[in-house]
């Protein structure tokens, strides 16, 4: 199974669900995420959520997932696209156990609010603190490097 | 019946082995160094404190482009009528440096490069925060470390 | 002079020499633990202070007599700071009875092993005081575990000490001794036995691998003595490298035949085979992990204690045999 | 009487929390309730860092996050860094870095297995054996890169210097003098009667529980799942070298500790292959020394602790515009707090011990 065959079956399975196979990985909207891990998971025997990640677009959030199946050899990256003034998804957590702590480094790095988490702290930052350090506005004091021409 | 016997005399034995070990072991060479006294010599690819030739510097800025650390502060004018950058100043803030040798690396008349001095230790922090490469003394204080004789 | 008062000067400078020897020998062991864990691990330990560092301990003494005297914030302040006397007292008092020769001993009580025994076992107390009283956690935790090993082991401890007890037919050291003349008890199979059961049990009760549960380091921190600096800690190092010599001294009395030997003099072979026995016990350290508490109380209790029992039996049994 | 559950706060600064971990243990008696890792001490932001750095210039601060295993660090980064940038290093150089990842992985193993038998009470001997040993690797380091824990050897296109004849004669030299010195942990450790009681059935992690947490590495394999990235997934020249994967059987402490001293074996003989088939060449690809990386890629190595990955996103600048490093140990130590849950102080010990963990990854 590849990628594009196990997106085929995706939205066999959800029509609903807008699944949509980019260069960089499956996209879906935010609202199907619980369904479509829900399938991975369950129909498609991804056993495990290696890395949980996001990248700030400038306005939007991505929220990266890469979910590895070792029954197919198969890792998947899925992402979710969230608005900046409206920065929640559902949580994986009950699917993949693993998804806790990397939920909890988004949510401290990108202040993405995971609903459903059962622990949602900071993780490397300081509790308290307000702001989000991996933002691309973030400003920190230190050595900034000019980009080389 | 025998199992508890065994396994008891197994036990017994595992631990006589690792005494064995320890045993054997107390009759190897020590493998200290006796560090203050005497000082280990340096491999010859050792990366140390960074060092100039100041005469051979082109003022190419390469090694403060590409230090991840910004610690190279280089300071050139250009002379008018030979159209060449002259050297005025070369600072090395070894409080930054990570002593990764890119700037080595990239230098195209080998003028920087990391000396065997390992030994970085100062009364003031501004002796460390700013340490003038053009000084041909800048590291005596450490001994022959400095003069190229630690490494290999 | 009255012979009454010769008595005296002469057991106050006994008692002197006694002292000198107990803090001459901790320190003398520290720096032969450093050598002996240097040795095993392929270093050289200390090398800077004196012929190959021997005079480290002295370095270190006088390091630990300047330092400050640190009082945690809400220590219990009068069982804290008696804790470390609890613990150090105790071990200088057993040497009281301690038989370096045919007349190089301070007392030779007539319950001499009796008295020792129960003399070591008060620094229980103090190690128990020193957890409680520092109001630490881990301390706490020391305490409890260290209470509970060295109340454990004390039975198989006593009970093969009663083996020689038994054998020899006297409480006094020198008894015990003499005993011995016509052939070391550890050559007869059952006192063998009550040796090996006599070191397991003395390394539990000092508190060394595989046994120092109480001081586990990288559970504990340092266990009861976590929050002691300065003298204070000293006293704890002193006392348990005393106790160490100690457990020592007492097996090469009651199982290699003390001071007896032949050629050199008596004191000679005292210590030759106390710190026969130290060297492997360090070596010992040196080499094992160390168990879990509750895999050590049913060492104790389910292998030890029925083994010393019955070892008890025995010898009792042989004893009447042979009438 | 009233009891009640006393709180411990193990760490930051604590003998075996290897680092700056704090747990914060309920403990009931001696029997930990409830464990709540807090991680962060050591935080030094390295991904905000990437994304002022241009490639060439992450690869030192990738020596950083796992300060025991810089090579794999190095050799993760460089791999990601070419497959987003479609350049591929020399036959000479692939071969290169197999084998100081190899060494290196050794070295790490080895102060996994000694301070892992230092949680358990093996008072310093093991650690000191270790030590001696790491040595000889760290001298082969010191020789190839000159330097003994921050390498930045491995580099984008190659590696920063070639192999003399002296440094081969020095691995050779390891590898024969390392065959048989392993055999020492066998008989100080592994079949040691108080070690074995100490570790075997301790922090139990079943395939399940270590596919869901993300549990990989030796950690993993320890379960008896056959995961190892340089067989399944081969990158470099892996796949030309025969070894095995070992796994182990219950999942235990043991069998991690135990998986760890094969796989030094297993990695002797990947590094005497690699020594035998080194082909001629220049060890570092002719590359532009700026590179412009664009899009996205996600590569996983093996790194001694686990699978080890670099998520490098870039939109055309030379600074990377996002990377996550996807950190082995970070994934093993989440999984602690349930895997503790239920044992005494000194079992917690030695399942944290038995993880082998660097916080210098966890914190990134």
């Amino acid at each position: 199974m590849d990628i594009a065959a196990l997106v085929q079956e995706l939205q066999k399975k959800a029509p609903a669900a807008g699944v949509e196979l980019t260069p960089t990985g499956v996209v879906i909207r935010r609202d199907d995420v619980p369904l479509v891990f829900g399938l991975l998971k369950g129909e498609f025997s991804f056993e495990s959520l290696q890395c949980l990640t996001a990248v700030d677009r400038k306005g939007t959030i991505e929220v990266v997932y890469h979910v590895y199946s070792f029954t197919h050899r198969l890792m998947a990256v899925l992402k979710v696209v969230l608005a900046m003034d409206d920065l929640n998804v559902a949580s994986v957590n009950g699917l993949w156990s693993s998804a806790n702590w990397f939920e909890r480094e988004v949510y401290d790095l990108f202040g993405v609010k995971f609903t459903g988490h059962p622990d949602l702290r900071r993780i490397l930052n300081p509790e308290g603190w307000t702001e989000h350090p991996l933002r691309k506005d973030f400003k920190g004091a230190g050595v900034v490097l000019k980009p080389v021409k | 019946m025998f199992k508890i016997p065994l396994d008891f005399f197994q036990g017994v034995l595992s631990i006589l082995k690792g005494f064995v070990v320890t045993g054997r072991s107390m009759f190897r060479k020590p493998v200290t160094i006796e560090y203050p006294l005497k000082k280990a010599v340096m491999t010859e690819r050792f990366r140390g404190m960074a060092d100039l030739r100041p005469e051979k510097c082109i003022s190419c800025m390469q090694c403060v482009r590409i230090c991840p650390t910004a610690a190279l502060d280089l300071v050139s004018v250009m002379n008018p009528e030979t159209k060449k950058k002259v050297l005025q100043s070369f600072c090395f803030n070894a409080e930054l440096c990570c002593f990764c040798g890119l700037c080595q690396e990239v230098c195209p008349t080998k003028a920087i490069f990391l000396n065997a001095v390992y030994e970085v230790a100062y009364y003031k922090r501004s002796d460390v925060t700013s340490i003038d490469l053009m000084k041909p003394d800048k590291y005596a204080h450490v001994g022959e470390l400095a003069s190229g004789k630690g490494k290999k | 002079m009255k012979p009454f008062l010769m008595e005296i000067i002469w057991l106050v400078l006994k008692g002197i020499m006694a002292l000198t020897f107990v803090a001459v020998s901790a320190m003398f062991l520290i720096w032969f633990e450093r050598k002996v864990s240097a040795r095993v691990q392929n270093r050289m330990g200390p090398m800077i202070t004196g012929f190959h560092g021997a005079l480290q301990s002295v370095a270190d003494t006088v390091k630990l007599l300047l330092k400050e005297n640190i009082v945690p914030t809400g220590a219990d302040f009068v069982v804290w700071w008696l804790a470390p006397f609890f613990v150090a007292v105790p071990a200088i008092m057993v040497f009281v009875c301690m038989p370096f020769g045919p007349n190089a001993i301070v007392c030779d009580l007539n319950v001499g092993i009796l008295f020792m025994c129960s003399v070591t076992s008060v620094s229980v107390l103090g190690i128990f005081m020193a957890g409680w009283g520092s109001s630490n956690k881990y301390s706490l935790l020391g305490g409890m575990r260290s209470a509970a090993q060295i109340i454990s082991y004390e039975v198989p401890l006593l009970l093969s000490v009663l083996v020689v007890v038994m054998q020899a037919g006297t409480l006094s050291m020198q008894g015990i001794v003499h005993a011995q003349e016509t052939g070391w008890f550890f050559l007869k199979p059952n006192l063998l036995l009550a040796f090996i059961i006599y070191i397991i049990a003395a390394t539990a009760e000092v508190n060394r691998v595989p046994f120092d549960i109480p001081e586990a380091e990288s559970e504990l921190v340092a266990g009861y003595h976590t929050e002691y600096s300065g003298m204070k800690f000293a006293m704890f190092f002193v006392a348990e490298y005393t106790n160490f010599f100690i457990i020592a001294a007492i097996a090469s009395t009651l199982f290699l035949g003390g001071w007896l030997g032949p050629v050199a003099p008596s004191p000679v072979w005292f210590l030759l085979k106390a710190y026969g026995i130290i060297f492997i016990l360090m070596w010992v350290r040196w080499t094992l992990p160390r168990l879990r508490m509750d895999q050590m109380m049913s060492f104790a209790w389910k292998a030890l204690t029925p083994l010393a029992l019955l070892n008890v039996l025995v010898t009792g049994w042989l004893l009447v045999i042979k009438g | 009487m009233v009891t009640e559950e006393l709180i411990v706060n193990m760490g930051p600064q604590h003998p075996s929390t290897h680092g700056v971990l704090y747990l914060e243990l309920k403990l009931d008696g001696e029997i930990i309730v409830e464990c709540r890792p807090n991680i962060g001490y050591l935080h030094r932001s390295i991904e905000k860092i990437a994304e002022n750095r241009t490639l060439v210039q992450f690869v030192p601060f990738t020596d950083r996050l796992d300060y025991l295993a810089s090579m794999n660090d190095n050799l993760g980064f460089c791999l990601a860094a070419e497959k987003l940038l479609q350049i591929e290093a020399p036959a000479r150089a692939q071969y290169l870095r197999v084998i100081v990842a190899e060494l290196n992985r050794i070295a790490s193993h080895l102060l996994a297995i000694s301070t892992f038998a230092q949680d358990l009470g093996a008072y310093a001997t093991p650690l000191f054996f270790a030590m001696r040993d790491r040595q000889k690797v760290v001298q082969i380091f010191d020789e190839l890169c000159g330097q003994r824990l921050t390498y930045n050897y491995i580099r984008i296109g190659g590696v920063a210097g070639d192999m003399t004849p002296e440094i081969a004669r020095m691995i050779g030299e390891f590898v024969l003098y390392f065959r048989k010195m392993v055999n020492d942990y066998d008989e100080l450790l592994t079949h040691n009667i108080i070690f074995k009681v100490r570790s075997k059935g301790i922090g139990i992690i079943s395939k399940e529980f270590a596919l869901d947490y993300a549990v990989t590495g030796p950690s993993l394999r320890a379960s008896g799942f056959k995961w190892d990235v340089r067989k399944d997934e081969p990158y470099l020249v892996y796949d030309k070298f025969d070894f095995d994967v070992p796994v182990g059987a219950n999942g235990d402490a043991w069998d991690r500790y135990y998986v760890r001293i094969q796989e030094m074996r297993e990695s002797l003989r990947i590094i005497e292959q690699a020594m035998g088939a080194i082909p001629e060449g220049d060890p570092v690809a002719k590359v532009n020394k700026v590179f412009r990386p664009s899009g996205e890629v996600y590569m996983r190595t093996e790194s001694p602790r686990g699978d080890l990955g670099f998520y490098i996103v870039g939109t055309g600048e030379t600074f990377p515009y996002r990377l996550k490093i996807r950190a082995p140990s970070f994934s093993n130590i989440a999984a602690l707090a349930p895997l503790i849950k239920g044992l005494n102080v000194s079992d917690a010990v030695c399942a944290l011990g038995s993880l082998d963990i660097v916080m210098g990854e966890i914190d990134r």
